[in-house]
């Protein structure tokens, strides 16, 4: 009898709690955005990066006049869910953004392994996400119609840097298939494409790899795979872990003297690379998908150089590429809107399709999978404890520093 | 078999591993000796040692960030974790000190979430490091490579290792400590505050811990959520030792420590973990099966 | 010797790290007869009945159990062949109520296989339990939860349940400690009543002297890990050696 | 020393089995919003469920038995996929290729992967207990705890599945939209499999297996000296709980639709001990103490997850901490300690009728 009547009880909180439903999407005037981030867990470092672009750029285009449908001005608004850097928790997240929070625009959470878990339900419920943090190649194989990532794919984070190897190898007269490239990578989806880039690359140059590590996510030591790279003396060394990885890295690459030509990694900026680890880190190859050195601009953030100033005024730190990218997913969306001059969830998806615009980002166009074209992958070099960009050539605002100097050199 | 065929090539690398394995063998025991201690005086195993560590290697770190070089956090993570862990037996593991051993299991399960996310939100997930800025020796022309903290590292734990077990054996409280373990009941009607031992217990593994955290933090790197390997190798190593058994500690530590480094070689290093806990697993099963045959169990 | 040997055991002796627990220790225990084993404390009795029902395993000698060598056999083979025991400290299922301990006791557990492990047990089961529990006077406590039950109550319940196992022999180790003097007798009677009506031979390690003499047809006393004395209980209580060992003059 | 509730205590009111039926069936009409949520609260009931099978009812403590859930979702999503197409090329899926099931293909791969994952969790479980289920207490807790971080380390180490870049399953044939609703339908698959865990326990724990089970709990020497298979009954209670998680791995992956080896398939720091949570709290050695830990666990993580934003995981560290030192009886042991006469243990001087 007790029981029964603890079961009732149970069962009308359940009714209760669920009958408290807010729906949102658009009231009033404003259009309510939803986001699942990493607030907690291992990628709540780039979470926050994340959060923070969202917020930045939500601020400065309600401060702009909003968003301009119909004639009529709306303010954009952001409703957080903390997905705890797991999928499982993302997947459960963005179903309850769009059924009961109502939901209808979609901005996208970090990391590749987070978006591969929200984008089948953004997909099923047809509702049209902006990702700026999902980088992962098989995101782009699914056939979704739904997502609009404007990076670019992990896939070339650090192909170039291996055609960097082989021209300069070239240049003194070797050939390139001489090279011998060790790889290091976490085990994650992200790292991992990385990897299936840089192994379609070297392939393609006729190289060999001689180091081919795969390392646990919960890495604080790489010494192992370090020593093997000092034991078969590759030519490139690339490296690819998120920030943990980036940090890791260099400083066991210091403190073991490992002296390859060319060292080339990812997340060094959202790492605190330069700042951390000093000389150390110089002549290290970071691969990004922005920097404020670069020449873009648009209208409401003006130039990469003044979005960092702005994003370093509130935040009071250099904004990391991720959240430049995250900044600029709001732009998409705001474009998309004025286009389509609807809330309608299909009519936006297919003014999404045909985005075409200049960002302080760079340039975004979307291909039929739904990834940007419209902007290569930079990669710079540390040097003096500066990001100097060194490729593609047409940023380039110095020469590649080829080979490293040797540790005992320095 | 590429990586095995490399060690034979390259000879150094074993010694490179043997060397790594030692040296972190020895950070592992340290943390191992403070979770025998309270495994074998309060019959707790606290799965809180990991983030104990982590916390003391924060605490070296901000010292750090200071302008205060990081050695000095030994001592002071010592302390700070000695309060720490203090305050928590007062708030929380007395409570449960007595109860069944699941229970307690639970409880620093709990905690140990608790600090992790707490860590996350003072801290922030950023992988932070304290650089000692001490060289690096190199052996067999530059293929040996001896980072110079590993060897503090080394004689740091052996040094606070050694002043540990002369304090059980010397001090009164350590008298105290000993003659709880064996039998509390028995403490306590000879006059024995086992409640302050307890207390003193528990503090003293946490210190212990945050001197081992400002090493971590040192070598490696910290980070709020990489507590759970250490504290999985702390019981490990005592399982493999017993309890009370410090040379046994040590050769568990450093013998854990050599065959994870060689695991890195041959299996590669995604499945390192995996190997530690089916090196565990695998253990367990062959000590249960070994005391089946004498119709005993592991208990 | 009137009965056939249900239990043997054949220079059995067993050490613990170098102290000698039992050594060649022989003894017999004829079928339907109640046999009593006294000692002082430490003279091995303990574990001369552990090594009997296989806890531990026998350094040398043998174990036989009507004619079958048990020597190698593990805990509960044993005990599936009909030979049970009782512990000293009482051991009873305490967060399970007396009708399921008496329940979870009967033979028809032995018989497990997949068709029988997932079936409920037959009405005579719990016919003989209530019975049982009425026989050690634990009826109208039947659905409280055995771990509430005072320690003698305990101590009964523990004695039905090794009743409802329908074993053939039946080792109890000390089953009048700290049972209140006023019960003992009833206890006693009991044991008789058991010896008697279900024909189950008992052997029984007892440390009062005034039960085991009323109890048991013949006595075997260790002393030191090594047998001492054997004879009817007239014989025992006139033994010197006995009475040396428990004055501790020897 | 926990408690028990085979045989013969207090009968439940059917009505409550009526209420629950009727939640059950209505809830995806009543509130097409929460779905998933319901959905996972009768995933999270079965969790609970299995686990006290062996923590409970048996007194083995597990932290393992995420490892049968994270094998049934690979083993499920493996025939899935392969089935029709190349399992390596799914997962590696670089370049343009497209991989999509049609409706009938992703139905019978479905129903292939359920079943299968069931009979292999089983199996593993059957295998493993025969070495784990031989330690005891904490060791057995620290064994399987060793064995659920490790499985998904392999995994992640596993190429054909994906390894660490972890494994998608197949996409929902738009055109079964038509006959019924993707969330709705694993709705119904989460119901029913959570109503056959219960009925099994149910069943199990009205037999000779359920005391058999507690008399390992309260003393497996004893259970032994008394002549009781107790290695038999260790195994297969794993076994079945196995062969539940297993089909509920299956299920979830689907539900996810993305498996990584340590976040979603093996999440032992999750799910694998949320599971003995839900267990404690609710009341672990009852039939309905994990089904009401459950139920509160899954509503007060949900709040958290709205009203703690960032703070959540501190305030489950925390709610932690207060069960096992405030309630480790849970809900339901506490209250048959306070009024053991609710629970039918009383004095009945006279033979009144026998229950059961």
């Amino acid at each position: 009898m007790r029981i029964f009547n603890i079961g009732i009880v149970l069962l009308s909180g359940i009714f209760l709690a669920c009958s408290s439903i807010a729906f949102a999407k658009v009231t009033g005037d404003t259009i309510t955005l939803g986001a699942a981030v990493s607030l907690t867990g291992k990628y709540s470092t780039n979470g926050k990066h994340t959060k923070n672009g969202y917020e930045l750029a939500k601020n400065k285009l309600n401060a702009a006049g909003g968003v301009k449908v119909g004639g009529k001005s709306y303010k954009l608004d952001i409703i957080y869910y903390d997905d705890e850097s797991t999928p499982a928790r993302a997947a459960q997240l963005a179903e309850r953004l769009i059924k009961q929070d109502g939901v209808k625009f979609m901005l996208g959470p970090y990391s590749s392994g987070l978006t591969k878990a929200i984008a089948p339900v953004t997909e099923k419920y047809k509702i049209p996400m902006v990702e700026a943090n999902g980088a992962s190649r098989s995101l782009f194989t699914k056939g979704y119609r739904y997502m609009f990532a404007i990076l670019t794919s992990a896939d070339q984070y650090l192909a170039s840097a291996v055609d960097l190897a082989a021209a300069a190898a070239e240049a003194k007269g070797k050939s390139a298939s001489s090279l011998k490239v060790a790889m290091i990578f976490e085990n994650d989806p992200f790292s991992q494409d990385v990897r299936l880039g840089v192994v379609e690359a070297y392939k393609n140059h006729g190289m060999k790899a001689v180091v081919d590590d795969k390392l646990p996510k919960n890495i604080d030591d790489m010494s192992a795979s370090l020593a093997k790279v000092k034991a078969t003396r590759p030519d490139i060394l690339i490296v690819s872990g998120h920030s943990k990885g980036a940090a890791t890295a260099i400083r066991q690459i210091s403190q073991m003297r490992v002296d390859v030509p060319m060292l080339a990694m990812t997340h060094c900026d959202s790492a605190g690379y330069k700042e951390k680890f000093g000389d150390a880190a110089e002549y290290t190859l970071c691969a990004a998908q922005w920097h404020k050195s670069l020449s873009y601009s648009d209208s409401l953030f003006g130039s990469a150089a003044d979005y960092a100033v702005t994003f370093k005024g509130v935040y009071n730190y250099d904004p990391p590429y991720q959240a430049a990218e995250s900044s600029a997913a709001l732009q998409v969306w705001k474009d998309a809107f004025e286009r389509a001059q609807s809330f309608d969830t299909d009519k936006l998806r297919d003014a999404l399709a045909v985005t075409k615009m200049q960002t302080f980002y760079g340039n975004i166009s979307f291909d039929s999978t739904g990834k940007n074209l419209g902007k290569p992958m930079v990669l710079f070099q540390v040097l003096d404890g500066k990001y100097k960009v060194v490729s593609p050539p047409k940023w380039a605002s110095t020469k590649l520093v080829h080979p490293r100097p040797k540790w005992s050199e320095r | 078999m590429d990586n095995i065929l490399l060690l034979i090539e390259a000879p150094f690398l074993s010694v490179q591993a043997i060397l790594d394995g030692i040296i972190i063998g020895a950070l592992f025991s340290l943390a191992a000796y403070g979770m025998a201690l309270v495994w074998g005086v309060m019959r707790i195993i606290n799965i809180a040692q990991g983030e104990f560590v982590i916390l003391g290697g924060y605490v070296a770190y901000f010292l750090y960030e200071a302008g205060i070089h990081p050695m000095f956090g030994i001592p002071v993570a010592g302390v700070v974790l000695f309060v720490v862990g203090y305050g928590l037996y007062k708030v929380v593991i007395y409570r449960v000190v007595d109860k069944d051993l699941f229970i307690s299991l639970l409880a620093t399960f709990g905690l140990s979430i608790l600090i992790q996310q707490l860590m996350n939100i003072m801290f922030g997930a950023d992988v932070q490091i304290a650089e000692a800025g001490f060289g690096t020796s190199f052996m067999f022309d530059y293929n040996v490579t001896i980072p110079h903290i590993r060897i503090v590292t080394f004689i740091v734990s052996a040094f606070l290792g050694a002043l540990l077990v002369i304090y059980i054996k010397r001090s009164r409280l350590g008298q105290a400590i000993r003659a709880t373990a064996q039998n509390a009941r028995a403490a306590r009607v000879m006059g024995i505050d086992t409640d302050h031992v307890y207390a003193m217990t528990f503090s003293l593994n946490a210190a212990i811990c945050g001197a081992t955290g400002a090493l971590v933090a040192m070598t490696f790197a910290i980070h709020p959520y990489i507590g759970l390997p250490y504290t999985i190798r702390s019981f490990m190593i005592v399982i493999m030792a017993g309890l009370g058994n410090l040379p046994g500690v040590i050769a568990a530590g450093t013998g854990i420590g050599v065959a994870e480094q060689f695991a890195d070689y041959i299996f590669g290093a995604e499945f390192r973990m995996a190997f530690i806990f089916l090196l565990l697993v695998a253990f367990l099963v062959w000590r249960g099966r070994m005391l089946a045959r004498k119709r005993e169990v592991l208990k | 010797m009137k009965n056939k040997a249900i239990l043997e055991v054949c220079n059995s002796s067993k050490s613990f790290g170098g102290v000698i627990a039992n050594h060649n220790i022989s003894l017999t225990v004829p079928e339907g007869e109640i046999v009593g084993l006294i000692g002082p404390n430490g003279s091995g009795k303990t574990t001369l009945f552990n090594t009997i029902v296989g806890t531990h395993p026998l350094d040398n000698g043998e174990v036989y159990f009507e004619g079958q060598e048990i020597s190698s056999l593990r805990v509960p083979e044993i005990a599936r062949l009909g030979m049970l025991r009782t512990f000293q400290q009482t051991r009873i299922y305490g967060g399970m109520t007396g009708v399921q301990n008496m329940r979870i006791s009967s033979p028809l557990i032995h018989d497990s296989n997949f068709s029988t492990m997932f079936s409920g047990l037959p009405p005579e089961v719990d016919e003989r339990s209530d019975e049982l529990l009425e026989f050690v006077g634990l009826y109208e406590k039947r659905n409280l939860m055995s771990g509430d039950l005072s320690f003698g109550q305990q101590k009964l319940l523990e004695f039905a349940m090794a009743l409802m196992n329908e074993p053939k022999l039946l080792l109890l180790d000390e089953p009048t400690a700290g049972i209140n003097p006023t019960l003992i007798n009833g206890l006693i009677d009991r044991l008789k009543l058991a010896n008697e009506k279900f024909g189950i031979t008992l052997f029984v390690i007892e440390h009062n002297m005034r039960v085991v003499m009323n109890l048991a047809d013949s006595i075997y006393c260790l002393a030191h890990g090594e047998m001492l004395a054997h004879g009817l209980p007239d014989e025992i209580q006139n033994d010197q050696k006995v009475i040396d060992a428990y004055l501790g003059a020897s | 020393m926990s408690t028990t509730s085979t045989g013969n205590t207090g009968s439940t009111n059917p009505l409550l089995y009526i209420v629950i039926l009727a939640f059950g069936i209505a809830a995806p009409f009543v509130m097409p919003a929460y779905i998933q949520q319901v959905s996972f609260l009768w995933i999270f009931i079965l969790f609970a469920l299995t686990w006290d099978l062996q923590g409970g009812q048996m007194g083995y403590n597990s932290f393992g038995n995420i490892v049968f859930f994270g094998t049934g979702m690979y083993v499920s999503a493996s025939t899935q996929v392969a089935l029709y197409f190349d399992l390596g090329a799914w997962n590696e899926s670089g370049g343009e290729n497209t991989f999509i099931h049609a409706t009938d293909e992703y139905f019978i791969g479905l129903a292939a992967g359920l079943v299968l994952s069931g009979i292999v969790a089983a199996a593993l479980a059957a295998f493993l207990g025969s070495g784990i289920l031989g330690l005891r207490g904490q060791y057995f807790a620290i064994c399987t705890l060793g064995l659920s971080v490790a499985a998904g380390e392999i995994a992640a180490g596993i190429d054909l599945i994906g390894a660490g870049s972890g494994m998608s399953t197949p996409v929902w044939p738009d055109a079964a939209d038509s006959v019924i609703e993707r969330g709705t339908f694993f709705y119904i698959l989460c119901f029913m499999l959570a109503v056959a865990t219960f009925i099994a326990c149910k069943y199990l724990y009205s037999g000779r297996f359920g005391m058999v089970l507690n008399a390992i709990r309260d003393d497996e020497d004893k259970a032994e000296a008394m002549g009781i298979h107790t290695t038999r009954y260790k195994a297969l209670s794993w076994t079945i709980s196995a062969f539940f998680l297993g089909i509920s791995g299956a299920i979830m992956g689907n539900i996810i639709g993305f498996i990584d080896p340590v976040d979603v398939a093996f999440t032992g720091a999750t799910f694998g001990v949320w599971m003995v949570l839900m267990a404690i709290l609710g009341g672990k050695g009852t039939l309905w103490g994990p089904v009401l830990g459950a139920a509160i666990f899954h509503i007060m993580q949900e709040l958290f997850w709205t009203y703690f934003l960032g703070w959540q995981r501190v305030a489950l560290g925390l709610l932690i901490i207060l069960i096992v030192v405030f309630l480790p009886q849970g809900i339901l042991g506490s209250l048959r300690e306070h009024f053991p006469e609710w629970f039918g243990h009383r004095l009945e001087p006279v033979a009144v009728e026998d229950e059961k």
